[in-house]
């Protein structure tokens, strides 16, 4: 296959009192490809992914999933559908450590998550996954640290690979890379292009250069609408992209 | 003669003028209680027993002092603000960063202790209060005879209302304290004295109950018992008008006043739940309250 | 170079503390009227520390801040603004329980002479486009404006701007540039921290490098392009 | 929600750990003291205990707040009552009829409830509550103020006569320790693990695939019905259901008790339903005094030992390898 | 013999609520007082007097009594003003066969479907109380009646017994509205009571809401439209407390007066002089009584058993120093039977001095104030 798309919205739109946030937007994700999506503050992506996830509910428009339509699922259900977010704000569980945290994706899978009468050592069978994925990030140091007491960095990091627990068929990023350090950057974005191989990446990210660097192509939303799409090579030579995002060069990337 | 729920319609507007007139009492406690509560953040258990203080206030001056309603009214207020803002001064301020809940447990506390203190001093029967002389007497409405004291209740109840309304939407000072309560640092720092205003703020909320308190002192007894057998409705209203809205705390307590009024009439042993009922409903409607903002 | 007894802000010896960890130890810089002064450092060196010592929003603090000729050090944050100091800070403290129009015209006006209304919104036309909605309702770049430009209208003539482009599309953060530089025009005195260097050469006069709460090093910026392997050293990058 | 909820990978020393020393050492006080201190307060201890665990499982585990709680602890108690004095049912029968009704009552309440957060779920909690009070002061079978008086103990399974205080005083405190085990079965569980989680970042959780609202429901019902169970005993200890049981100052006197023994703890809600029980117990005829003291002793709580009684414990506990 | 050696008289009442003014802490002055009169010792055996507060709560009456029953030695409980309370309590001793001297409550069941071989009913009475005042009431021409009733037992009941008596004398009853227990704002209540065009509002609650009601009626000209209040329990702490100006030329029925006699003055100034000067209620004088009276019989019984004691009391001759219970004894049912007083409020010209509140009408002997002890439906009555 290779070819074809696993996410599709049409006309997906949201309006809030009497403002368009998103509006009209067809958006195609092609399996096992890194998609991104850019565009000026406000331009909508984060409400996009809201949308696409059902975090909000949308006002029009339709969205599906392998071909199956999903505009009336649940989120959580959306997420048994292999369909997995990240926030752009760091999301973890602040009480848990961090080996925890992984182990509540895990988890559902085992089917024991209703068990109330069953003992929580019942899943340490899990934890040798769940070291393997702090490994990936770079995090298997802070595995016995609550994660609200991780730096905002490492946050970011154990949030990908409680992500990854879950073993998402489609993944959608947030701007990842939000708030790393340089060298945290580059292992995230190989680490991005590592687990792309068998899945589909949509993601949301300011780094111009990580995103010229992954993504096979790239949709550009301005005002809720999309702007262009097309690769990084077509789309930086956009003027109107040039305008409503790239600006002119200087200093957009450090 | 017309009947409506098999009550004839002068007797029913009787009920509804009553019901404005508790109302009044309602839109006055919850207004203090929503000024607290939706800009400080805190559940200010002890209004009842501030409102009864109020009561108290106005008595001992009258007993001991010889100081006539209209002093009273204007100094209970402030006398028992004073002991609001020691209070908050010494005990609350401590707490703001903190979960809502320990402001709770705090002022319950405090409320038990002050009641406490009251009922061991004046017992519970209740000290006698009388009507102003130049408020007594009343009107034939033709449909019931209006104490004028009570309309006088309804008229000062809605003078503060709105003042206070103007105060806090039509100054900066309401933006001020919904902008303190989430980032207090910030907004000091952008060069207003926010502990001065915090404790102002809550020196004047209990300046409302207490003022509620005296008002009320003529036509119920003053009893140490008054405030802490209403404070739990007051909550409800608060909740039901959406908390942090002071429009909606005063438009919840006159309409709820009203409707209360009604169920007396009607089922009179439910007059005390409908207000919950009433809360059910509008929660699962309307998640924030009537007036409130977001969810 | 200006001589230091002109500098409108002063900072000696200034260390401070989180309950008990030391944070700052002897900061030493100026910035004069009408400059614009950058601090740069990596994560954790104390450049935010220092812009709310200077505010006096960090608890426990020693040394000297002075102020247009007032030792600031000892006072509460709320009179040092009414100095004309004003902070845009780095988590940009949008109130979600106030929209943005009153995010926007909640910080009072201390002194004479800010810019009006009328022209913030010119600066940020988005601004007034969503002027009625919940401020933490806007997008992440949207609340960034919006921080920056609420202080501007307070005639406050010190700004502190703390990382004012992070989380920006790159047009915007040119936006801001040019922001700066029409600020700097009018008069206005700037302390700025960044992390990205890049932009900060393009609107700064002067930088400052920040390392364990000293400076350690200061670079006028038309000597920045042959210190460029120095600063890239300073900065880890 | 401010928990203290202590997330120690257990502490794996060999033999029998530091925690469960600890417990037996607990459980043979509880089983020797009704011979030093008056069984019947002990047992109305229990009770409370009980009650607070089971609270304490929302507050501390969900971080959610109710303020209605009474209505499961006062309806069981009524439900048991009347079921053993009316229907002539065996006590065990009747607390346990007395548990389902408060966890069905639970499953509707929550249902209405869950999806609300904050002061928010608390109100309507309270509300719901002040409705089945109503119902509770308006139904014949309650016998409004008098309440259900003269509920006979019974024989329990038919055998043991629970009206001999000493067999009353143990069957209680086996109901007890068998619903605390069974309250820390569901906090160290794989359910409990997804609650944490929720707790933590609700949407989070959701990311993740887990429909919240459905663990957050059973845990409410999981509370109601022990809160019931731990009302159900306690009409049985005074052979009486009274309305005081579905006040709402129930319902406060709950949250009192798990805030002053320690959200989030194990031993904290027993300890708080203790202090509480015996100041009143010791006070009783202090009059309007009783209301001084309380109070005072809840202000000194909240400026000086935030944590609750346990949470003071809580860090020395720690160190020495046991759970508060 | 007694157990322990030491005879142990608990005085359970409202030491914190509603009714604590009168009851509470003068209730457990006046135990004292007997137990002082007594001379401290039964036969040789020390006297001590414990209090609790019950909260007018059914549960911690209940757990209260059971605890000083169980573990403390108690050998009888006096006072117990609120029905719930002291059914609760009576299902205790009943069971331990100790003994219970109500004063404070007032509802009939205590004599008829509650009643114990051990258990007194001592002060007043619901029945009592009807048969007092509305037969007065009726018999000046107040014929037709509207209740404001309390909406719990003791208001249903005080309702039920007082529209037997309108009834048995050819009144009618225009109707009733149950309010909230306890309430505060009357007003609604009494613009419907108004509107029933009955002549007579009987208030069937007490305290707090008895004394809400009456003040508001005046608020609302209610008594200038024609109308007129009966509160069918006034005690002497409300009428203090409504002042005389408002309750001048109420009539009430009242178990005791402090300024009926010498003697009831004598024992009531002792009383009052340490209580700030306040002066007894039928409650207290009651407790007094009932105290007095279970110390006697103690003595001569020689022992604390509750049914010896019990026997006793039945069979001795009531009399003590608070004049109260004149004329009184004790039936099978547990029910004390003594003289009631009709009793008018003073016009504030005619007091003269502090508490001197009534004018005494009428004495009602006890046996026509009193349910005949043939209508009683206790268990113990034999027919
Ligand atoms: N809940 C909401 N209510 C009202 N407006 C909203 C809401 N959420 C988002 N918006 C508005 O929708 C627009 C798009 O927001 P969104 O967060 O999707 O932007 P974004 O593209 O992710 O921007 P950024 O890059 O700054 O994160 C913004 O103008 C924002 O103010
Ligand atoms: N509230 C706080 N309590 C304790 N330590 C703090 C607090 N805020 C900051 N710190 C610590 O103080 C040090 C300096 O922090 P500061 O925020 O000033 O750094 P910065 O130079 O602004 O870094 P960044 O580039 O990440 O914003 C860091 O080590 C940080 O961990
Ligand atoms: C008025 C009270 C002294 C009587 C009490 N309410 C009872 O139930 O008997
Ligand atoms: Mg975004
Ligand atoms: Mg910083």
């Amino acid at each position: 296959m290779g070819d074809d798309f696993i996410v599709e919205t049409k006309n997906l739109t949201k309006e809030f009192k009497g403002f368009v946030a998103v509006s009209d937007v067809n958006l195609k994700v092609r399996r096992h490809t890194i998609h991104a999506l850019i565009g000026p503050n406000g331009a909508g992506k984060t409400t996009c992914f809201n949308l696409i996830t059902k975090f909000l509910p949308l006002s029009r428009g339709t969205i599906t999933l392998n071909g199956r339509d999903i505009t009336n699922t649940a989120p959580a259900d959306i997420a048994r559908l292999g369909m997995v977010r990240s926030f752009q704000i760091s999301a973890v569980f602040g009480h848990l450590t961090a080996l925890e945290n992984v182990r509540v994706a895990l988890q559902r899978k085992l089917g024991t998550s209703f068990q109330f009468w069953k003992s929580d050592k019942s899943l340490a069978e899990l934890n040798d996954r769940a070291e393997e994925l702090l490994v990936d990030v770079g995090v298997q140091e802070y595995r016995d640290i609550p994660a609200g007491e991780l730096s905002y960095g490492r946050k970011r990091a154990l949030e990908i690979a409680t992500t990854l627990a879950l073993d998402p068929e489609m993944l959608l990023l947030d701007e990842p890379m939000a708030g790393m350090g340089t060298e945290d950057v580059a292992r995230t974005a190989e680490l991005i292009k590592r687990v792309s191989k068998d899945r589909t990446i949509l993601m949301v990210e300011h780094n111009l250069s990580v995103v010229a660097d992954l993504s096979d192509t790239i949709t550009v939303l301005k005002l809720g609408k999309v702007l262009a799409e097309g690769p990084y090579s077509e789309i930086s030579q956009n003027p109107e992209v040039i305008e409503a995002y790239m600006g002119h060069g200087v200093g957009s990337h450090a | 003669m017309m009947t409506l729920f098999g009550i004839p319609t002068a007797a029913l507007f009787g009920q509804l003028l009553l019901g404005l007139i508790n109302g009044a009492f309602y839109a006055m406690l919850s207004l203090g209680l929503a000024l607290i509560f939706g800009l400080l953040n805190i559940i200010n258990f002890s209004h009842g027993a501030q409102y009864m203080m109020g009561a108290f206030v106005a008595w001992l001056g009258l007993t001991y002092l010889g100081a006539n309603y209209w002093v009273a009214l204007a100094l209970a207020p402030v006398i028992v603000a004073a002991f609001g803002i020691v209070l908050e001064r010494t005990m609350l301020s401590r707490l703001y960063k903190l979960d809502h809940l320990y402001g709770l447990l705090l002022t319950f506390g405090l409320a038990l202790i002050i009641e406490g203190f009251f009922r061991q001093l004046y017992g519970i029967s209740g000290m006698p209060y009388a009507v102003p002389k130049e408020l007594a007497g009343g009107w034939n409405l033709g449909f019931m005879y209006l104490p004028i004291y009570r309309a006088w209740v309804v008229f000062a109840s809605l003078v503060l209302c709105v003042g206070t309304w103007l105060l806090i939407e039509k100054t900066k000072l309401g933006a001020y304290l919904r902008a303190a309560t989430e980032n207090p640092a910030l907004v000091q720092a952008f060069g207003i004295n926010v502990p001065v205003m915090i404790t102002l703020t809550y020196g004047f909320g209990v300046a409302l109950a207490a003022f509620a308190g005296v008002l009320a002192a003529p036509i119920y007894s003053v009893n140490p018992l008054m405030g802490s057998n209403l404070i739990i409705v007051v909550f409800a209203v608060v909740v039901i008008g959406g908390m942090g809205s002071i429009m909606g705390s005063i438009v919840t307590g006159f309409m709820l006043g009203i409707l209360e009024g009604l169920t007396k009439v009607v089922y009179p042993e439910a007059a005390g739940t409908v207000i919950f009922m009433v809360m059910v409903i509008v929660l699962l409607i309307k998640p924030a309250g009537l007036f409130g903002k977001g969810a | 170079m200006r001589n230091d007894s002109g500098a409108l802000l002063k900072v000696d010896g200034l260390e401070a503390w989180y309950g008990e960890s030391h944070i700052l130890h002897g900061m030493k810089f100026d910035v004069h009227q009408g400059e614009v002064v950058t601090l740069l450092g990596r994560n954790g060196a104390g450049k935010s520390t220092t812009m709310r010592s200077i505010m006096g929003m960090v608890a426990k603090r020693k040394g000297s801040v002075s102020f247009d000729g007032t030792e600031t050090i000892a006072m509460n944050s709320n009179k040092i603004a009414r100095l004309g100091v004003a902070l845009c800070p780095e988590e940009r403290g949008i109130f979600a329980s106030l929209n943005v129009k009153e995010n926007m015209v909640l910080p009072p006006v201390v002194k004479p002479g800010g810019l009006p209304l009328s022209e913030v919104y010119e600066l940020f036309p988005r601004l007034a486009e969503r002027a009625n909605s919940q401020g933490t309702k806007l997008s992440g770049g949207e609340q960034q404006m919006l921080a920056i430009a609420r202080i501007l209208r307070t005639g406050a003539t010190m700004l502190l701007l703390d990382e004012p482009t992070e989380g920006l599309a790159p047009v915007i953060v040119q936006h801001i540039g040019d922001i700066i530089r029409k600020l700097k025009e009018r008069g206005f005195t700037i302390l700025l921290v960044e992390q990205n260097f890049h932009f900060a050469a393009t609107v700064a006069d002067r930088h400052y490098v920040v390392e364990h709460g000293h400076v350690i090093d200061m670079i006028p910026n038309a000597d920045l392009q042959a210190n460029m392997g120095k600063l890239k050293g300073y900065l880890g990058v | 929600m401010t928990s203290q909820s202590v997330t120690t990978a257990a502490a794996s020393s060999s033999g029998p750990s530091r925690q469960t020393i600890f417990v037996g050492i607990l459980l043979v006080l509880a089983l020797a003291a009704p011979f030093a201190v008056y069984p019947v307060f002990l047992m109305k201890g229990l009770c409370f205990a009980l009650f607070a665990a089971a609270f304490n499982l929302m507050l501390g585990y969900v971080g959610l707040l109710s303020f209605g709680h009474a209505m499961f602890f006062g309806w069981s108690a009524y439900i048991t009552a009347h079921a053993a004095k009316e229907w002539g049912l065996t006590p065990e029968i009747a607390i346990l009829l007395g548990t389902f009704c408060a966890a069905g009552l639970g499953a509707v309440v929550g249902w209405l409830a869950i999806r609300r957060q904050g002061i928010y779920f608390a109100m309507i909690t309270l509300a719901l509550a002040q409705l089945m009070y109503f119902v509770a002061l308006q139904a014949p079978f309650t016998h409004g103020e008098d309440g259900i008086q003269g509920v006979p103990r019974g024989h329990l399974f038919g055998l043991i006569d629970l009206s001999d205080t000493m067999n009353m005083y143990y069957f209680v405190l086996a109901v007890f320790v068998l619903a605390i085990l069974f309250l820390y079965r569901v906090v160290h569980s794989p359910f409990g693990q997804v609650l944490k989680a929720i707790r933590d970042n609700e949407p989070r959780a959701i990311s993740l695939g887990y429909q919240v609202h459905r663990y957050k429901l059973i845990a409410f019902i999981i509370s109601a019905g022990l809160s019931g169970m731990a009302g159900s005993v306690k009409s049985l200890v005074f052979q009486l259901a009274s309305l005081a049981d579905v006040h709402w100052h129930a319902s406060g006197e709950v949250v009192l008790m798990t805030l002053l023994g320690g959200v989030g703890t194990i031993f904290g809600p027993t300890a708080g339903a203790y202090l509480v029980v015996t100041i009143q117990n010791y006070f009783a005829s202090a009059g309007s005094w009783v209301t001084i003291i309380q109070g005072f002793i809840f202000v000194v709580c909240v400026l000086a030992f935030r944590a609750g009684i346990v949470g003071v414990f809580a860090p020395w506990l720690k160190k020495r390898g046991i759970e508060a | 013999q007694y157990s322990e050696n030491k005879i142990k008289i608990g005085v359970l009442t409202d030491l914190s609520g509603t009714y604590s003014d009168l009851a509470g802490k003068g209730a457990v002055l006046a135990a004292q007082m007997a137990v002082e009169d007594f001379g401290g010792k039964v036969n040789g055996v020390p006297v001590e007097i414990v209090s609790a507060d019950h909260q007018n709560k059914a549960d911690i009456a209940s757990s209260i009594a059971r605890k000083w029953y169980d573990a403390e030695g108690v050998d009888a409980i006096a006072e117990l003003v609120t029905t719930a309370a002291a059914v609760a309590v009576r299902e205790v001793s009943k069971e331990k066969g100790k003994i219970d001297l109500v004063s404070g409550a007032a509802s009939t069941p205590l004599t008829n479907d509650k009643c114990s071989p051990t258990g007194f009913h001592w002060t007043y009475d619901t029945y009592a109380l009807a048969n007092g005042t509305a037969n007065a009431v009726v018999k000046t021409g107040g014929k037709s009646w509207y209740f404001l009733t309390a909406d719990y037992a003791f208001g249903h009941n005080l309702q039920a017994q007082t529209e037997r008596v309108v009834k048995a004398n050819g009144g009618e009853v225009k109707g009733a509205v149950k309010h909230p227990f306890p309430n505060s704002d009357f007003s609604s209540f009494l613009l419907q009571a108004q509107s029933s065009g009955a002549q007579i509002i009987g208030l069937a609650n007490a305290g707090a809401d008895t004394i809400n009601a009456i003040k508001q009626a005046k608020e609302f000209g209610i008594t200038q439209g024609g109308q007129s209040l009966a509160g069918l329990l006034v005690f002497i702490t409300d009428v203090h407390s409504l002042g005389l100006e408002t309750a001048q030329g109420m009539m009430l029925t009242t178990g005791y007066y402090w300024n009926r006699d010498d003697e009831t003055r004598a024992w009531s100034k002792r009383w009052s002089a340490k209580m700030d000067g306040k002066m007894p209620s039928m409650v207290h004088a009651g407790t007094y009584s009932s105290v007095m009276h279970y110390l006697k019989a103690l003595a001569a019984a020689k022992t604390d058993d509750g049914v010896k004691v019990a026997d006793q009391m039945r069979a001795l001759p009531i009399k003590d120093a608070s004049g109260f219970a004149v004329n009184g004894k004790i039936r099978a049912d547990g029910r004390m039977v003594h003289d009631m007083y009709l009793a008018q409020v003073k016009k504030p010209s005619e007091s003269k001095g502090p508490w001197d509140y009534y004018n005494i009408v009428r004495t009602i002997p006890g046996d026509d104030a009193y349910q005949p002890l043939a209508e009683s439906t206790c268990a113990l009555v034999k027919k």
